[in-house]
C-alpha cells in the first residue's frame, strides 16, 4: 500500500497498462507537452513518447470517434476529454457509434476503448464548465460508467476499464484529484471489478448512497450523524452505474428500511431519480420512509462562490436528508 | 464489368423488394455511382479497409461480401451480414475489411481516421478509404477529420462521392465552394478531381491516391463527380430536380460507358456482355433466395450483443423493463407485420393519400419501373 | 374545429406564427425546396420565401448556434432538425448555449427559439436512426420540452413554444405525423400552455401516464383495460416534461393509488424513472402499490422488425402493467 | 493608446486579485495581445455586434463596459456585468452590443454567424466581429459557420486571434496548415492576415475587412498574429515554450511599440504617456473599489433568471431538491470562503507542493511580479 493522490493513482494506472500492453495509447487536448490539464498524464510522453502519447487539436468529437476507429481494428485508446463538459460536443462518437456499433454489427465489431473525463463543480467555474452529466452517460446502453471517487478506485477501475472489450465513459472528479487515500502498489495488479458496489461504512439506521465526489460527501456526513446525532448511517459508493450493484444497496435498504441518494448532478432525471425508481419497485415494502434525494440545484452553475457554494450538495444537506428520513416512524417498530 | 453489373441488379432488385415489403425502413440505392464504387474500392489490396456510409450495399459486393449475406441484412435475418440489427444503412463485413456503413452524416470520418491511425501505430501496410457525399463535407468532422489526418500523417484517402445532392439540397445550395476537391486544402489534404461517372478514370485516379497515401503516409482527397439516378431513399418525390437532368446524366450512365468502352476495346461483345448480365441477375436472385429462406432473429436474442459479457463482471449491465421483452414468449411476426411500414406507404400511393409515416424521404415511395 | 393530420397540424401552426410575427424564420436541411423531411413544413417556402424558409447544410451543431444568435437578437427563429439522432450532434449548443444563456449572463440575453426534432423508434431504422432521448432533455435547466401527442396538442404547443421567451426542445414523434385528430381552426389562435397535463380518460382504478407518442398506447390500453378486464384506467398526457404539471399526475395517483409510467426511451435513468421518483417522494403514502414503469428495451434499437417489434412498448405490455399493479392488495382495503 | 492601457493595467491587477483570492475560477489574460483587441474593435460602429471566447476582459472595456462592473464580474459580484453568473469566461454587455464571452472554443462562432443572419434578415446595417483562437480553428463549428456566413452572405469578420498556441499546444503542433488565414478559403471566405501586435496595422486590415462586409455582405477571416504573455490562465507553468521566446516577444510588445510610433509622430511625449497611463491605474483602482464594495448575490437569488417566467405558466419549471439551497437561510459566504480555491494553489505554490485542484491549466499558479 502506497498513499498517493487521485490523480497519481490514475496516472500509475495509465502507465502500469500501458507498460503491459503494447496496444494502449492515449489522446487528448494537452496531455503531453503540457502535462495534462490536470496533470494525471504527466510523464507519460517522456516514458511512452508522442507516439502513444497524443496531444490532439482542439477536435473533441474527431478525436472520440477516432478512438472508436482505431478500437475497432485491435488498439486500446484511451482519449482524455479535458472535461466533461466539452463532452456534449462528442455526444454523437459515444453514444451513436461507440456504444452501438458492437450491437449494431451483430457482435462483429468491439469498441474496447475508454473516455475519460473529470466533472464537477466547486471552482467557480460558471455555467458551461461545471457539469456533472454522469446521468445522461447511464442512459445509454452499450456504455459502462464508472465513477471512482477514492484513489485505489481510480487506479482499479481505471485499469479494469482499459481491459474491458466495451466503450467506457469513466468520470473523475475535478475535486477529487488532489485528494489522497491508500492504493495497493506494484507488483500488485490492483483491478477493481465494475458491478461491485462499495460499502464504505457499515450501520444499521439509514443507507446513503454517494454518486462521484458525494461518495466522500456521504462518508463525511455519516461522520457527523454518529457524532452529533447517534445515527448510525450506512455509505455506499456503487462506483459504477453501468452495470449497477443494486443487489447491495438493496440489501442495505432491506437492512435500514431508509434510503438517502446524493448527487451533484442537476436533479430532474438524474441518478438519484433513477436508483430511487429502482429501488422503489425492487424493495417496496422495506422501504419505512419515502427515499430523500439531494443533488446539486437545478439551476445552471453560477461563477459566484456566493451562489456556487449552495447550488451543490454539502455535507450539512446529507444530514439534514438523512434526519428527514428517519423522522417518518417506520411502518414495523424497529426491533 | 461483372462487379457493377451484380451491384446494379442487386440494388434493382432491393428496390423491388421494399416495394413489396420485404425490407424496411431507409433504402439509400447508389444506382448511377457503381463506377464511383467499383473504380475507388478495386484500388485497394485486401488487407486495406473501406468505410462507407448509409449508402453501402455496392461496397460491400465491392468487397466480396456475399450477395445473400448483404440481402438477408435487408430482408433482416439472422444470415444479414450484421446479423439484421443494422439494415441498409448499418452493412459490415470485418473479415474482408469493410469497416461498416454508417446512418450519421459525418459519423465515418473520424471513425476511418482512427483505423489509419491504428493501422500506423501497428506499422502495417494498410490503407483506409472511406467515402463520404457531398453533403457530409458540411459536417464538423470534416474538417475535424482533415486536419488530424494531415496532422498525423495517416494513410487514408477521403473519397467524396459527389452525387450533386445532399437529399434534396442541391450542391451549390449547400455549399459555398462547390469545388470540393479544395475543401481539404486549408487543413493540409490536397485534393484531385476524377470521372465518377467512369470506372477507369476513377480507378486511376483513386489508385494514385492510394499509393501515395501507402507510401507517403498521408491523406489524399479525391472528389468523383457522380450522380444518383434514383432518389435519395426510397421515399423521395424528386422536386428538387428535373426528369431532363436525370435523363441528360442517364446518357452518361458508368455502365453504358464502361460496356461500349470494353466492346470498342474489343474486350467485351454483347454475348458476353449478356452472359455476365446473366450471371449477375443469377446471383441475385440466388441472393433474394438465401435471403428469405433466412430466419427472423428469435426474439429471445434482443439482448444479445449489447455488451461484450465477461465472465467475472457482476451488476446490472442491461435494465430490464419489469416485463422484458424477449423473455422467450412472444412469437417471430409473421413477415406481413415484418413488412408492415412499407406495404402501408405502397397503399397510401394508391389511395394517393399520405401514410401515417413515409421514411426520412416523407413521401410516399416513387417505385420506378 | 377541423379534423387534420399531425403534421398539418404542425405546419399550420407555423404558417399562423409566420404570418403573425414577422420574426418568425425557419432553418432546417431540407425544410424547403424539398419540402421536409416529413413534410411539416410543405408549402411554407412558397408562401415565405426562401428568407424565411431556409434550407441548411448538414452541420446540427452549427445551425442550432446559429438560432441561439439570431434568438439573442430578436428574432424567433424556429430550427428544424431532420431527427433527434443528429441532436446528438447539437448538444453543446442546446445544453451549454442555448440553456445556460439567459441565466450565464444574469438575465440580460433571452434566447426565445424553439428546436423541433421528431423522434421515435417503429419504422425500422435501425440503432443510429430511431432515438428516443427527451430524458436527456428534461435534464437540463433553461430549457423546456414538449412532447406532444395530439394534433391538436401539436398545433397550440408549437404556437405557445415560438412566443415564449425561453428555448424550448419541441419532440415530434414520427409515427404520429400521418394521425388525425380535431383541431381548432384559425380564427381561433389555438395555444395550448406549457405545464398543463391532459387527462385523456378519467378513470379510478389506475393511472396511466404515456409520454410522447406512449400516451396514444396509454389510452388504446385504457381501452383494453376496460373492455378485457372491468379497469377503470386514468390516462394522463403531461404535455410537457418542462415545465412539468405533476399537480395532475399526483391528483390522479391520490385517487386511484396505482401508476404505471409508459415510455419509448431507455429505462435506465429515463422519463419513467424521474416520474416515479416524484411521485414516490410527493405521494409516499397514497400508493398502493408498486409504480410499474413500462419503456423501451435497454438495447440499441435493432433493425429487424422481428426484434424491434418487442423492444418497444405496445398496449399489451401496458395492459399487463396496469394488471400488475392492481394485482397487490390496497393497503386500505377499497373503499 | 488609453484603451490599451487600461485593459493592460486592468489585466495586471485582475491577475493580482487572483493570487489574493478576489477572483476564482479561470482567469484568462490576454495581456501581449491588446493591439488585435482594440485595432479591430475599434474597427465597429457602436451598433454593431462583438462576440468574443472566454478570454475577454479587454472586449468588454473597449465596447465600453464600465471596467468597476467588469472587475464586480471577477468578483462574483452582483453589479458584475453578468451579475457574478458568468465570471471571466462569461462576460457580457448587450447595452453595448458585446453579445458575450464564452467558454466553450469554437462555442462562440454559430452564436456570432447568427447575429449576423439576425442582421441581415432585419436589413440592418449592423458587422459582427466575431473573435477566436488559432486552438479554435480546429473545431467541426469553424468550417460549419465558414460555409454557412459565406453560402448565405453574411455581414460578419472572423478574427483568429492567432497567439500561437492553444493553450499548451503550439500552432505547428496542433494545424496542418499554419497559414490560418486560408483555413476559410475552402469553405468561401478569404482570408487576410494583419500584424496583430501593431494596433495600427490591426485596424487598417480589420476595418477594410469591417466595411466589405458592411457593404456586400460577404464574411472575411482576418488572421491577427499576436502573442500572450502570460499563461493560458492563472494555472500555466508554460512548459511548452521557452523564456526566450516570450522575451522575443517582448520586444514587440503592443503598448512600447505604440507609443514608440506616437512618439516619433511627435503625437504623444513621455508626459502624456504617463498621464494617461496614471488614468488607467486610477480608473483600474475605481474599479476595485467599485466591485469590493459590491455585495455578493443572495443566496436565495439562486433561482432567478433560468427561465423567463410568464405570468400564465404552470407546472414546474425548475425541481428543487427536499431541502432546497437559496431558501434564504443561507449566509452570504464570507470573502474567505470565497476565494479559498485560489488560496488554495497560493499556498500550494509555495509549499512547492500540489493543491488540491488547480484549474484547467493544472499547475500552481505562476505569479507573475
Ligand atoms: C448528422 C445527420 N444529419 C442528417 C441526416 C439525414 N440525411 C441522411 S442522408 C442526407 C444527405 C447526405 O448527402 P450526401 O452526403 O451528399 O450523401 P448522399 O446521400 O448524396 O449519398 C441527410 C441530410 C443524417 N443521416 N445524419
Ligand atoms: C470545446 C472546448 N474544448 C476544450 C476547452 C479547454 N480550453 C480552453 S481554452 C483552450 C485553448 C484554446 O486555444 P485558442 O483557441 O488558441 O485560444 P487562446 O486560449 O489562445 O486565446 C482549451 C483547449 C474548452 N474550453 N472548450
Ligand atoms: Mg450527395
Ligand atoms: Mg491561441
Amino acid at each position: 500500500m502506497a498513499t498517493m493522490r487521485y490523480r497519481e493513482a490514475l496516472g500509475e494506472a495509465l502507465r502500469e497498462e500501458m507498460r503491459r500492453d503494447e496496444r494502449v495509447f492515449l489522446m487528448g487536448e494537452d496531455i503531453g507537452v503540457f502535462g495534462g490539464a490536470f496533470k494525471v498524464t504527466e510523464g507519460l510522453l517522456e516514458e511512452f513518447g508522442e507516439r502513444r502519447v497524443r496531444d490532439t487539436p482542439i477536435s473533441e468529437n474527431t478525436i472520440v470517434g477516432m478512438g472508436v476507429g482505431a478500437a475497432m481494428t485491435g488498439m486500446r485508446p484511451v482519449v482524455e476529454l479535458m472535461t466533461i463538459n466539452f463532452a456534449l460536443l462528442a455526444f454523437d462518437q459515444i453514444v451513436n457509434h461507440a456504444a452501438h456499433i458492437h450491437y449494431m454489427f451483430g457482435g462483429q465489431a468491439r469498441v474496447p476503448m475508454v473516455v475519460r473525463m473529470p466533472q464537477g463543480a466547486g471552482h467557480q467555474l460558471g455555467p458551461t464548465h461545471s457539469h456533472c452529466l454522469e446521468a445522461m452517460f447511464l442512459q445509454v446502453p452499450g456504455l459502462l460508467v464508472a465513477v471512482p471517487s477514492t484513489a485505489a478506485d481510480a487506479k482499479g477501475l481505471l485499469k479494469s476499464a482499459i481491459r474491458d472489450e466495451n466503450p467506457v465513459v469513466f468520470i473523475e472528479h475535478e475535486s477529487l484529484y488532489g485528494e489522497r487515500g491508500e492504493v495497493p502498489e506494484a507488483p500488485t495488479d490492483h483491478l477493481v471489478e465494475f458491478g461491485r458496489a462499495a460499502v464504505r461504512r457499515q450501520g444499521s439506521d439509514v443507507t446513503v448512497v454517494g454518486i462521484s465526489r458525494q461518495a466522500r460527501t456521504a462518508e463525511t456526513a455519516a461522520e457527523v450523524l454518529e457524532r452529533e446525532h447517534g445515527v448510525d448511517a450506512e455509505v455506499i459508493d456503487p462506483r459504477t452505474l453501468r452495470p449497477l450493484d443494486l443487489g447491495t444497496i438493496l440489501a442495505s435498504v432491506a437492512k435500514t428500511g431508509r434510503l438517502v441518494i446524493v448527487e451533484e448532478g442537476w436533479p430532474h432525471g438524474g441518478v438519484g431519480a433513477n436508483l430511487a425508481a429502482l429501488v422503489a419497485e425492487q424493495a417496496f415494502d422495506s422501504l419505512d420512509a419515502p427515499i430523500q434525494r439531494v443533488s446539486g440545484a437545478d439551476v445552471p452553475m453560477p461563477y459566484s462562490k456566493a451562489l456556487e457554494d449552495v447550488a451543490y450538495p454539502h455535507t450539512r444537506q446529507v444530514v439534514e436528508a438523512a434526519l428527514r428520513a428517519l423522522s417518518e416512524a417506520p411502518k414495523v417498530p424497529a426491533g | 464489368m461483372a462487379t457493377m453489373l451484380l451491384i446494379r441488379r442487386f440494388e434493382e432488385r432491393a428496390g423491388e423488394m421494399y416495394a413489396r415489403a420485404k425490407v424496411g425502413g431507409f433504402l439509400h440505392l447508389a444506382i448511377g455511382e457503381e463506377a464511383a464504387i467499383v473504380g475507388s474500392a478495386r484500388a485497394l489490396h485486401e488487407h486495406d479497409y473501406l468505410v462507407s456510409t448509409y449508402r453501402s450495399h455496392g461496397h460491400a459486393l465491392v468487397r466480396g461480401t456475399a450477395p445473400g449475406r448483404v440481402m438477408a441484412e435487408l430482408f433482416g435475418r439472422v444470415d444479414g451480414c450484421s446479423r439484421g440489427r443494422g439494415g441498409s444503412m448499418h452493412m459490415f463485413d470485418g473479415q474482408r475489411r469493410f469497416m461498416g456503413g454508417y446512418g450519421i452524416v459525418g459519423g465515418n470520418l473520424p471513425i476511418a481516421a482512427g483505423i489509419a491511425l491504428a493501422s500506423k501505430l501497428k506499422n502495417a501496410d494498410e490503407v483506409t478509404l472511406c467515402t463520404l457525399g457531398d453533403g457530409a463535407c458540411n459536417q464538423g468532422t470534416f474538417s475535424e477529420t482533415m486536419n488530424l489526418a494531415a496532422l498525423w500523417g495517416l494513410p487514408i484517402v477521403f473519397l467524396v462521392t459527389n452525387n450533386q445532392f445532399g437529399m434534396g439540397t442541391s450542391l451549390e445550395r449547400h455549399s459555398a465552394v462547390t469545388e470540393l476537391r479544395s475543401r481539404g486544402e486549408g487543413f493540409g489534404v490536397p485534393g484531385w478531381r476524377c470521372d465518377g461517372m467512369d470506372v477507369a478514370d476513377t480507378h486511376r485516379v483513386v489508385d494514385h491516391a492510394v499509393r501515395m497515401a501507402r507510401n507517403d503516409h498521408r491523406p489524399i482527397l479525391v472528389e468523383a463527380i457522380t450522380y444518383r439516378y434514383r432518389g435519395h431513399s426510397m421515399a423521395d418525390p424528386e422536386r428538387y430536380r428535373t426528369k431532363e437532368q436525370v435523363a441528360q446524366w442517364r446518357k452518361r450512365d458508368p455502365l453504358d460507358t464502361f460496356r461500349s468502352r470494353l466492346q470498342s476495346e474489343g474486350i467485351l461483345d454483347d454475348d458476353r456482355y449478356e452472359a455476365l448480365d446473366d450471371a449477375a441477375r443469377l446471383q441475385v436472385e440466388e441472393a433474394v433466395q438465401f435471403a428469405d429462406e433466412s430466419p427472423f432473429p428469435a426474439p429471445g436474442s434482443l439482448y444479445e450483443d449489447v455488451y461484450v459479457l465477461g465472465d467475472q463482471v457482476s451488476g446490472q449491465y442491461s435494465f430490464g423493463t419489469p416485463q422484458s421483452p424477449g423473455d422467450g414468449d412472444e412469437q417471430p411476426p409473421t413477415e406481413a407485420s415484418a413488412g408492415e411500414i412499407p406495404q402501408q406507404i405502397t397503399a397510401a400511393l394508391q389511395e394517393a393519400d399520405d401514410a401515417s409515416w413515409q421514411g426520412a424521404g416523407g413521401e410516399p415511395e416513387q417505385v420506378e419501373a
